[in-house]
């Protein structure tokens, strides 16, 4: 149980992002909920492809060793970029919104309902 | 069939998507060459993107499904000789569900595209809205077309952001980035809840191919916790109740061309929905319990969205709503469908007819809600008026777009002879004998669209001559044609529905049960 | 301090970029690669648009700049893709890989000292995505300061 | 009302969350399935030349992926330039404005 700590690592990490985007009234702390989300997937996605004692699929000067899974780390590249392009544009459109509503606080950012 | 372009229809998959995205990057370096190429641009790689969808099509209905094999030796090569029967690449499979999809993708995405360039490029950023829009259209292309999980996530964060940033478009003192915020944030965590979803199914299988994983799966724990996890996000992304909050706002502040291509692709995400459900799941699930959640969802969806559309002032909220209320059509009857896959004396006495009708609803609800949106956008550009108790009288001058806006809310009222009454006629003789009371709302929601459409073409169009509105005139005609193409395209399939059932619901419908074809056009070949 | 800060940043930004293209062009021998290299190019940008502020700098780090490095990136990649479609291939087919030409020695499997000149395709688009990645991170960052600044300097402001 | 919704996906959701992260059927560090990057390992050198496997997967049997996360990138940078002009325009962008672009 003790060795699968980084799924542990994930699912506290998962939910606290999770509360974060739940509870917090500042538009930015949300965003940045979603960012610890985000960071909680891309390292389970890492975690997955691990291999006891594994080393990098790099054959560069590879040292003897069975290596671990590659494709997990290509898919947690991908992930990372494009959540870093969500972000992105998470921040803009909040900034655009501070701009005209002068407020942060997602219960007030409400013009549109009904 | 023969050969087109020397060879290339063997690539059609990959020019689907690579077409427009290779548009969409030429978009920047167009506009610092000159306005008018952006035009021109974008009506081209849309019309090409929409060729190779309508030719694949064409091709899948008739020969049946396409594999490609992204950057393999041969496109066909599947699977290489040496890896044991593992799906190594990216493959795209297109069967008919999916083809009936592209279909839908590329009529609306080219009327749309059509209209829009009418857009006032007042901020110097049209190139920017076209490269968006293309990069849209890939977007919702690749999400039907691909085999692969982790790429179906892919294409699934290109459409959301390039819909959001759509969304965004118009400003409106800062409402349009609201909605577009939500409908960003949503649609992100949507996305990485699927994420989590695609990892779960990936350290079970080591393999992210949908028909290899169908093949393999065994319905562990972790699965269960999968399946919930791709449904859920896709039912939020289509708009079903309780999870549709998002859809009114980020519909009614879009620009209406990007509206209607919305509408298409929230239909990709139930795409999606249906596609995990029957494909990749199928049956191993518990098929009573979740037909019954897919019906659920169908039934309030259509219920709430119907009832908060009638006191809507806004004209494209209020279409919002009807367009949450539509969806639950689709629901339902595909739900039927799911609800009784395991009993086949059931399945071949309603459950086909069901789900054929939830499927023709889909390509009906696409075509009419997008003219809908159209119309309304015509209007609101033409008059700069949004709200229904401003307008009036507007038949006397906009008498074409009066006559589009009729069609569309005839049909969508499922009044013969226009396409919606087709689907919605095969939905209620099926789902009767499923359920009599699911077929008695459904019917009860149908009229009570019908009144609310009664008093928007009452409110907009009838009328005196208004004098505030003295100089308004027909909309440009861009818009016109576009809107008459889909009028048309409405009017066709309400006269002649057993043909669009014959030739392209029944193999959509035969695609989503029969996941061994699915499997067999990736593993063996 | 301002001058520190910009005699810093001149001083510095050579470096990132240096390292930076490193990072991109040994892509398919070390770890790292055109997203990793991109993106710390980018922060050589960043520190200059910084230290600068938007707008006053000129050459590279000019948004028009940004902007063609990104698309030509795209451009690239896309390119290349159809490339594969000549000959009957896929699309992406890797078309350079072992062809003696660019890019195209071959290697046998296992561990080696590694050649830069292998890889086909993949350096290729190592360099691409480094393009398109280190100008739509600096363009980003460009306008999100841009913006930032337009705010402090009270710009007109139509908030209802 | 709200909070008690918001409480009760907060809790659904987390709990789901550490019952993936407890469960048995995860093991760090032994894979059940690893035919695929087995066979990235065992071929991804002489099939694309690159030393770096992960590079090989990234860009030569999954470059599709690849190119759609270039093309994420790209609509996040069209996206931001989009809002941030818009957004410091002078003058106001009214709602529904006559002649204001569907």
């Amino acid at each position: 149980m003790l060795l699968d700590l980084p799924f542990v690592a994930v699912g506290l990490i998962a939910v606290i992002g999770l509360g974060a985007m739940i509870a917090k009234k500042n538009l930015i702390k949300v965003i940045l909920g979603l960012g610890l989300l985000e960071g909680a997937v891309n390292l389970f996605l890492v975690a997955v492809g691990y291999r006891q004692d594994g080393i990098a699929p790099i054959f560069t000067n590879a040292p003897e060793g069975v290596m671990v899974m590659p494709t997990v780390q290509a898919l947690t590249l991908t992930a990372i970029v494009i959540g870093v392009a969500t972000l992105a544009l998470l921040l803009t459109m909040a900034m655009a919104i501070h701009r005209h509503y002068k407020t942060l606080n997602v219960e007030r950012i409400v013009k549109l309902k009904g | 069939m023969s050969t087109f372009f020397g060879g290339l229809d063997n690539h059609l998959p990959a020019l689907l998507v690579g077409v427009p995205l290779l548009f969409a990057f030429l978009m920047p370096l167009a506009e610092r060459v000159h306005r008018r190429l952006t035009d021109i641009l974008a009506v081209t790689g849309m019309g090409l993107t929409s060729l190779c969808g309508v030719l694949l099509a064409i091709r899948v209905f008739t020969t049946g499904a396409v594999g490609y094999a992204f950057g393999a030796a041969s496109p066909d090569e599947m699977l290489p000789p040496d890896s044991g029967g593992v799906p190594v690449r990216i493959l795209f499979t297109v069967d008919a569900l999916g083809a009936f999809m592209v279909l839908i993708i590329s009529v609306v995405g080219l009327a749309t595209l059509v209209y829009s360039v009418t857009r006032e490029d007042r901020h110097g950023e049209k190139a920017t809205f076209y490269a968006l829009f293309l990069l849209l259209t890939a977007g919702v292309s690749g999400m039907v077309a691909t085999g692969d999980l982790f790429n179906l996530f892919v294409f699934l964060e290109i459409s959301s952001l390039a819909g959001a940033a759509l969304v965004a478009v118009r400003m409106d003192r800062g409402v349009a980035v609201e909605a577009a915020l939500k409908y960003a944030l949503l649609s992100a965590t949507g996305g990485l809840l699927f994420l989590l979803g695609v990892a779960l199914l990936y350290t079970q299988y080591g393999s992210l191919n949908i028909a290899f994983i169908a093949r393999e799966l065994r319905m562990t724990g972790l699965d269960t916790v999968a399946v919930a996890l791709l449904a859920v996000p896709m039912a939020m992304k289509c708009g079903a109740v309780p999870m549709h909050f998002w859809m009114p706002d980020a519909y009614s502040r879009a620009p209406a061309g990007v509206t209607a291509f919305l509408v298409v692709s929230s239909q990709c995400a139930m795409y999606v929905l249906f596609r995990s459900l029957f494909t990749l799941f199928h049956r191993r699930l518990d098929l009573a319990m979740f037909g019954w959640f897919v019906i659920a969802l169908g039934v309030l969806s259509m219920f709430i969205g119907v009832t908060m559309a009638i006191p809507q002032k806004d004209v494209k909220r209020l279409m919002a709503y009807h367009a949450i209320s539509q969806s639950g059509y689709m629901l339902l009857g595909v739900g039927v469908g799911l609800a009784v896959l395991g009993k086949p004396e059931l399945l071949d006495a309603y459950g086909r007819k069901a789900m054929a009708g939830g499927i023709f609803h889909i390509m009906n609800h696409a075509l009419y809600k997008g003219l809908l949106f159209l119309t309304a956008g015509a209007v609101i550009y033409r008059t700069g008026q949004r709200d229904l108790n401003n307008l009036g009288g507007l038949g006397h001058q906009m008498g074409w777009t009066m006559l589009c806006f009729m069609a569309g809310a005839l049909a969508i009222a499922g009044i013969p002879p226009f396409n919606g009454f087709a689907s919605k006629f095969l939905l209620y003789e099926s789902v009767f004998r499923f359920n009599p009371f699911l077929s008695i709302i459904a019917i009860l929601v149908s009229v009570l669209t019908l009144a609310s459409f009664m008093k928007v073409f009452h409110s907009m169009f009838m009328g005196p001559r208004l004098p505030r509105f003295a100089e308004v005139r027909e909309a440009p005609l861009p818009m016109v044609v576009s809107m008459g193409v889909l009028a048309v395209l409405v009017i066709l399939g309400g006269l002649f529905p057993t043909v669009v059932v014959e030739h392209i619901i029944e193999p959509a419908v035969v695609a989503l049960l029969e996941q061994s074809e699915y499997i067999q056009t990736v593993m063996e070949r | 301090m301002k001058k520190i800060v910009r005699t810093a940043a001149r001083l510095l930004y050579p470096f990132a970029f240096i390292y930076g293209a490193y990072i991109v062009l040994h892509g398919h021998l070390t770890p790292g690669g055109g997203f990793q290299g991109g993106a710390v190019i980018a922060t050589g940008f960043a520190l200059m648009l910084a230290a600068h502020g938007p707008g006053e700098l000129s050459g590279i780090f000019k948004r028009a700049a940004l902007n063609i490095c990104e698309v030509a990136g795209l451009l690239i990649f896309v390119l290349a893709g159809f490339g594969g479609l000549t000959h009957g291939r896929a699309f992406l087919f890797n078309w350079l890989a072992n062809a003696g030409g660019l890019f195209g020695h071959s290697v046998a499997h296992g561990p080696n000292p590694g050649d830069l000149n292998t890889g086909g395709l993949v350096p290729l688009l190592n360099i691409a995505v480094g393009l398109e990645v280190l100008g739509a991170l600096s363009l980003i960052i460009y306008y999100m300061m841009t913006f930032a600044n337009h705010i402090e300097e009270g710009g007109p402001d139509d908030a209802a | 009302m709200r909070a008690l919704i918001s409480l009760a996906i907060f809790l659904l959701m987390a709990g789901s969350f550490l019952h993936v992260a407890l469960s048995d059927e995860l093991s760090f560090g032994n894979p059940s399935r690893t035919e695929m990057d087995d066979y990235f390992i065992a071929n991804g050198q002489r099939q694309t030349g690159a030393n770096n496997i992960v590079a090989a997967v990234l860009f030569d049997y999954r470059g599709i992926d690849t190119l759609g996360e270039a093309s994420v990138l790209f609509v996040a940078v069209l996206g931001v330039g989009l809002v941030i002009r818009r957004a410091m325009a002078p003058g106001s962008e009214g709602d529904g404005e006559r002649g204001e672009s569907p």
